[in-house]
């Protein structure tokens, strides 16, 4: 029988050196709540357990230059308790807010949603929206990426073998600008997302939106950046024309597939309403509107 | 005498040749499952094992010792169990 | 005696439950809790197949693997004959039990069981599952109940004839039997009607999904003992159809009931008892096994998914003169829906003069059905209860008014026989129309509904045993698990006859081995029955202090009364004493005739029927198709509660269950015949947050045949829902959903195709 | 096959196992150290039986590795109660009746008590929230937020009607 090992090394250099030098399959540990699942089902049977947790920085939020940087392994609740996060990056934060349940946000990290790769992952569309960076750390040293550079199938990332994500890096945010994510779920809480939808804005002091980006999940095998609804966006108040068009490009961005959790049609038609949904919030928010949480 | 009634037209009905309706010299439950099986071979194994009976509108499960009278209704229904 | 009337102590207050702290402390001793030396853990290999031969089992590697101590087969389970008996809910054949619990020749559904192993380890025993070499031959497979009863469908069992239709039919099919019931003429029924309505209504199998797997320990020592410790909803049926499956003698079995984590129905039968013995003496060690919830939803039966149609005729005053239905009930991968009790509930709660009712019992390639809460009733109901309100709409009479229009009453003939008699389904709508939800003004966007259910209610065969401990506490000892707080009901009733309280008796599960035969936890029988072995045994003991007393003070028994747990001089010509509590009669039981207790066994008769009706507001998202159920009441006739708060608890869990059924629940096929949903993520039952409050009235309208009035009251909540929300979907937004799960993706579409 | 050795503290004794990478912390508790108040109803996330605090998170304990209980404080439903007293929380879901078969109980208390020390005026609806991760398929929630609205009032030292 495969024997399973694990380690919990204490600096970036020494965990780099575990997934390098593992002749089996290698996983990254952080949260767990999708590696310890896959390996309950029989889907991954790892050889080497390589817990991050450990590395100094890759469990924190700090603040430098006026931008944000979120360590990957930090757990959903200590990100949903961070007040500069919220004010900032309230769409981000919720997002992240309905992986799983109450437990699972005392352990599940964006790292681990990202790397997944599941293009239903709630936080990936909200961090894809986010503009967000990667900071990957391997055996050839350090690079910085677009997160939506990650994923690359389902189940599938861009991560050499030896690599793993350190840290998230938010871009520093304008004035008049915010967020806001929203899923489609069958219950109110603990199912996998029929359609997700994030959105950021910039909006000028007439409240006409300056620089968007949307993101779409479960809707293609992976997490969608949708440039022709952002440009629907850009130029424009969220008036009634604007929302039907960011409906229609939503939907027509759509490549979805008919599974236990949604079918092509539902998936695309909602797609068209959370992005409308999802418009609004972000920009009342950027407005200085108050909303509550998506729940 | 006691009429009995397959309100059950299932299992029962190919015992009594799709008599539906029937009178039955019996005094009590165990009585009529032994006369059922006298007339029609296999009725009364069938009553006894998987049905219960309402005589006069009360169901009864199991109960041999259920009274008949001699105006008495009853269907034979299948045994209820529950969740 | 009858305390229907009296004036009570105990009985209707809410006392804390005797087995309470342990459950909120993490003491109480569930099945997966227990262990035994030596013992080994056994796991089940489960077929990837819908529907396949067994070409051959190569168990060698398996078993030659270390810390492996055994392997079965199907080979190492005894040839049954088959043999139909009322050992569970139901009608069981035990060939089809033993088939199910281990396959022969062929696997019938993905999940089915083909092997096991027992080692030392859970590791050990799943890498020798993934050692068993197994060669199938794929066959063609059929999951729906209208494809399986198409002629060319693959067939399941080369020897099943339809039971029920004369002449006997010359090809075997799926179709398992055919039932009938039918009263009056309904033809000319139809002919007198002003108005007809008809319909068609699926509904998709959904599990019990109690929270704990299935688990069991077994020990098969040498000299043939076997010692089982299971959750189950009846250690005597687990005793017989492991005796019967096994053939071992039922002397040598005895099954202790461990703490049960839910059951609902879906544990009245066995799956790995018979199994885990086999391991164990096959190995002679102490053999564990526990399902995974992925084997819970694959391999143990859920409810019936169903097709029906209903058509009803009334006459323009709302006189309902004709009603028909055509019931098709999937059972799995062996004969036995509920399509008996289907056939019976849907026109149970209605005063009709022409009824006809057809229904089929038809086998597909999935795992076979097991009791569901009032098995049949929700299914059937929730198609003639959505009819029901489509008359009323077409009528224009409002659906409260139609309903009492029609009420079966005291007197009123079913269509399945029997007349109704004692039932407070009257005073269920008479608490619908003065409830406040009821009178309430619709919110803006908000839909209402209503809907109804009929129960049966079962009696059956009891044993309570009531001791008096050396120091006056008191023991009540029934052989009735406990699903949801019966032994506090259950410690009631004994404590109200002995006129002590609450707390001052114990109530426990006895063994099979310790009380007399008792039959199994469902149909709502054990506050009834059970309930009523337990009094009396109480009102035996209260008579044999009585006796004790008289003793004591050399008096005549007659000149001593029992009140308030103390035995006093009946007025003043009986002599002057001090009256002698419980305590102080156990103190002298030696010299009044040793040990005070008293065991009463019973067959209970005259199980009272439950009705209740559910009035429920949701709202809809017009976008997503998403329903909220925004406001919802449950109503009940209970009889008498005993305990109210767990009788409140059941209406609430049984209305829940019937949200998750009419809204989310179901089981997802892929095109291979598996199963794509088989855990909690996406076989979705409600969520905390997915609720309401639910607000449960009690009706209570006494049931003369038990002492203190008690109705069963579980299954009866989970027959509305459905139709309840469906008529509150109706009314929010103009669509009949005849489908369920009545899911976002079904509104949706439904809203775009009515434009 | 070789085993981790692990220091921890559980309920507030310090604990010290051998474990298996691959058995999860619930394992450990149930099969390794014999505290078997915790339930396995999923072992995939979904049910909420299996809930423990560790290092005042609220996690299932199916969901983390054994291994990584190394250095952590564990509390489990066998650490509510304080000694024979019971703690509030659980009085309350006796008095309330908030049980049924009490096989998610434990994990219900247990996420009860995270849910309190985070947030001790919770709404109905964040209660509901907060606790849609622990399945009770006996009680349809009802008296679960009954008492657990009611307990909450009671720490806060309010008296509610």
């Amino acid at each position: 029988m495969t024997s399973l090992s694990y380690a919990a090394p204490t600096s970036v250099d020494d965990a780099v050196k575990l997934l390098a030098g593992s002749a089996g399959l290698a996983k990254v540990l952080s949260g767990g709540t999708d590696l310890l699942v896959q390996m309950r089902s029989g889907r991954l049977k790892p050889e080497l357990i390589v817990d991050t947790k450990k590395i100094p920085g890759i469990i924190g939020i700090r603040e430098e230059n006026g931008a944000f940087i979120i360590g990957a392994g930090t757990p959903g609740a200590v990100v949903e308790a961070h007040a500069g996060l919220n004010a900032a990056w309230p769409g981000l934060v919720e997002a992240l807010d309905l992986i799983g349940s109450t437990q699972v946000q005392g352990r599940c990290s964006l790292a681990g949603n990202l790397c997944n790769a599941s293009p239903a992952a709630d936080s990936v569309p909200a961090l894809f929206a986010a503009g967000a960076t990667a900071i990957i750390v391997g055996s050839k040293g350090r690079r910085e990426v677009p997160v939506e550079q990650i994923p690359t199938g389902p189940g599938r990332t861009s991560l050499a073998k030896d690599e793993f994500i350190l840290e998230f890096k938010l871009p520093v945010r304008p004035a008049r600008s915010s967020d806001a994510y929203l899923r489609f779920i069958p219950r109110t809480e603990m199912d996998i997302a029929v359609v997700g939808c994030g959105i950021s804005v910039t909006l000028d002091a007439n409240g006409v939106c300056t620089a968007a980006r949307v993101s779409l999940g479960a809707v293609a095998p992976t997490v969608l950046l949708v440039q022709e609804a952002a440009d629907v966006l850009i130029g424009h108040t969220l008036d009634a024309d604007t929302l039907a068009k960011l409906d229609a490009v939503a939907q027509a961005a759509c490549k979805p597939i008919t599974d236990k959790r949604g079918t092509i049609e539902y998936r695309t038609k909602i797609a068209g309403v959370l992005a409308r949904r999802v418009a609004a919030i972000a920009f009342d928010r950027a407005n200085g509107i108050k909303n509550g949480k998506a729940h | 005498m006691p009429t009995v009634v397959l309100s059950s037209g299932s299992a029962v009905q190919q015992f009594t040749a799709g008599q539906t309706e029937f009178e039955v010299e019996a005094t009590t439950f165990r009585r009529l499952i032994l006369e059922l099986e006298r007339r029609f071979p296999g009725l009364g194994k069938q009553v006894e094992e998987s049905m219960a009976i309402a005589i006069d509108g009360e169901i009864f499960q199991d109960a041999y010792s259920a009274e008949l009278k001699p105006g008495s209704e009853i269907y034979l229904i299948p045994k209820i169990g529950g969740g | 005696m009858n305390y229907i009337d009296s004036s009570l102590k105990v009985v209707g207050t809410r006392p804390i439950r005797p087995d309470g702290v342990d459950k909120v402390t993490g003491r109480a001793v569930f099945a997966a809790d227990t262990r035994a030396s030596g013992m080994l853990w056994g796991k089940v290999l489960r077929s990837p197949h819908a529907h396949a031969r067994i070409v051959s089992i190569d168990t060698t590697k398996a078993a030659a693997l270390k810390g492996v101590f055994a392997v079965v087969s199907g080979v190492d389970f005894p040839e049954i004959a088959s043999e139909e008996a009322f050992v569970g809910e139901g009608p069981m054949n035990f060939r089809d039990l033993s088939l199910n619990c281990m396959a022969r020749d062929k696997v019938l559904y993905e999940g089915h069981a083909l092997a096991a192993v027992a080692a030392s380890t859970q590791a050990i025993a799943d890498e020798a599952l993934a050692l068993i070499e197994v060669t199938y031959e794929v066959l063609p497979h059929v999951i729906d109940v209208e494809d399986a009863m198409a002629p060319g469908a693959p067939v399941l069992h080369a020897d099943m004839f339809t039971s029920g239709v004369s002449p006997k039919p010359e090809k075997p099919s799926n179709i398992a039997k055919v039932v009938t019931f039918k009263k009056g003429d309904v033809e000319a029924g139809f002919k007198e009607a002003d108005v007809i309505v008809e319909g068609s209504y699926t509904t998709q199998p959904v599990h019990q999904a109690y929270i704990e797997p299935h688990a069991c320990l077994a020990s098969y020592a040498p000299d043939g003992q076997v010692q089982i410790h299971t959750s189950t909803q009846g250690h005597f049926m687990v005793r017989a159809y492991t005796a019967k499956l096994l053939g071992i003698s039922m002397s040598n079995i005895r099954v202790n009931p461990a703490e049960i984590g839910g059951g609902f129905g879906g544990k009245t039968l066995v799956y790995l008892e018979p199994v885990a013995v086999t391991l164990s003496r096959k190995s002679g060690r102490s053999v564990k096994m526990q399902m995974t919830r992925e084997d819970v939803f694959r391999a143990s039966g859920p409810t019936s998914g169903a097709a029906m149609t209903v058509k009803i005729g009334a006459k323009k005053d709302g006189t309902i003169v004709a009603a028909q239905q055509v019931l098709k009930f999937q059972a799995g991968a062996f004969p036995g829906s509920p399509i008996g009790p289907g056939c019976m509930c849907g026109f149970a709660m209605y005063d009709l003069p022409n009824v006809d009712v057809v229904g089929y019992d038809v086998v597909s390639n999935r795992p076979k059905v097991a009791a569901y809460r009032a098995p049949g009733a929700p299914i059937t109901s929730f198609a003639v209860e959505s009819l029901m309100d489509e008359l009323a709409i077409k009528l224009g009479i409002d659906a409260l008014t139609l309903r009492e229009m029609n009420a079966a009453k005291n007197g009123t003939k079913t269509h399945y026989g029997p007349v109704h008699q004692n039932i407070g389904f009257t005073a269920v709508l008479d608490a619908v129309k003065s409830h406040p939800h009821w009178k309430s003004p619709l919110k803006e966007g908000h839909g209402r509904g209503l809907a109804t259910g009929f129960w049966f209610n079962i009696g059956g065969e009891s044993s309570a045993q009531v001791h008096v401990n050396e120091d006056g506490t008191v023991t009540a000892a029934t052989g009735s698990p406990d699903i949801g707080g019966s032994r506090a009901s259950i410690g009631m009733m004994v404590a109200e006859v002995l006129g002590v309280p609450a707390t001052a008796v114990r109530t426990i599960v006895a063994d099979t081995a310790s009380i007399g035969f008792t039959f199994l936890t469902g149909g709502s029988r054990v506050t009834f029955a059970t309930g009523m072995a337990a009094t009396q045994a109480a009102e035996k003991v209260v008579e044999d202090l009585k006796r004790r007393a008289a003793q004591t003070w050399d008096i005549p028994v007659e000149a001593v009364e029992w009140k308030d747990g103390m035995a006093y001089p009946a007025g003043s010509n009986a002599g002057a004493f001090e009256p002698l509590d419980l305590a102080a009669l156990a103190l002298k039981a030696g010299r009044t005739g040793g040990p005070i207790l008293a065991e009463v066994s019973v067959n209970a008769q005259g199980a009272g029927p439950g009705f209740g009706a559910h009035i429920c507001d949701v709202s809809v998202d017009k976008e997503t198709g998403h329903v909220k159920i925004e406001r919802y009441t449950a109503i009940q006739d209970v009889g008498k509660a005993i305990h109210p708060s767990y009788v409140e608890g059941q209406i609430q869990g049984g209305a829940a269950q019937g949200i998750g059924w009419a809204l989310s629940e179901e089981y997802i096929y892929n095109t291979k015949g598996q199963m794509e949903n088989a855990g909690f993520l996406d076989y979705r039952v409600p969520v905390a947050s997915d609720m309401p409050m639910i607000e449960a009235v009690l009706v209570e309208v006494p049931n003369p045949r038990h002492p203190f009035g008690a109705r069963g009251v579980g299954e009866v909540p989970i027959i509305p829902p459905m139709a309840a929300i469906a008529n509150a979907i109706r009314s929010a937004t103009g669509l009949r959903m005849p489908d369920l799960p009545m899911s976002p993706p079904k509104i949706r579409a439904a809203l775009d195709a009515a434009g | 096959m070789a085993k981790t050795y692990v220091s921890a503290t559980i309920n507030g004794e310090s604990a010290e196992f051998l474990c298996e990478t691959q058995q999860t912390l619930l394992d450990v508790l149930r099969d390794v150290i014999g505290l078997t108040g915790s339930k396995e109803g999923c072992g995939s996330g979904d049910c909420g039986a299996c809930s423990v605090i560790v290092d005042d998170r609220l996690v299932c304990s199916c969901l983390m590795l054994g291994v990584e209980a190394e250095g952590k404080s564990i509390t489990t439903i066998e650490g509510i109660a304080n000694g024979d007293t019971l703690h509030p929380i659980q009085q309350k879901f006796l008095e309330y009746a908030a049980l049924q078969c009490g096989f998610c109980t434990p994990g219900l208390i247990v996420a009860t008590k995270a849910l309190l020390d985070e947030n001790p005026n919770p709404t109905e609806t964040e209660a509901r929230y907060w606790l849609a991760g622990n399945l009770c398929r006996c009680t349809g929630y009802d008296k679960v937020i009954r008492a657990v609205m009611d307990v909450a009032a009671d720490m806060r030292g309010e008296t509610v009607a």
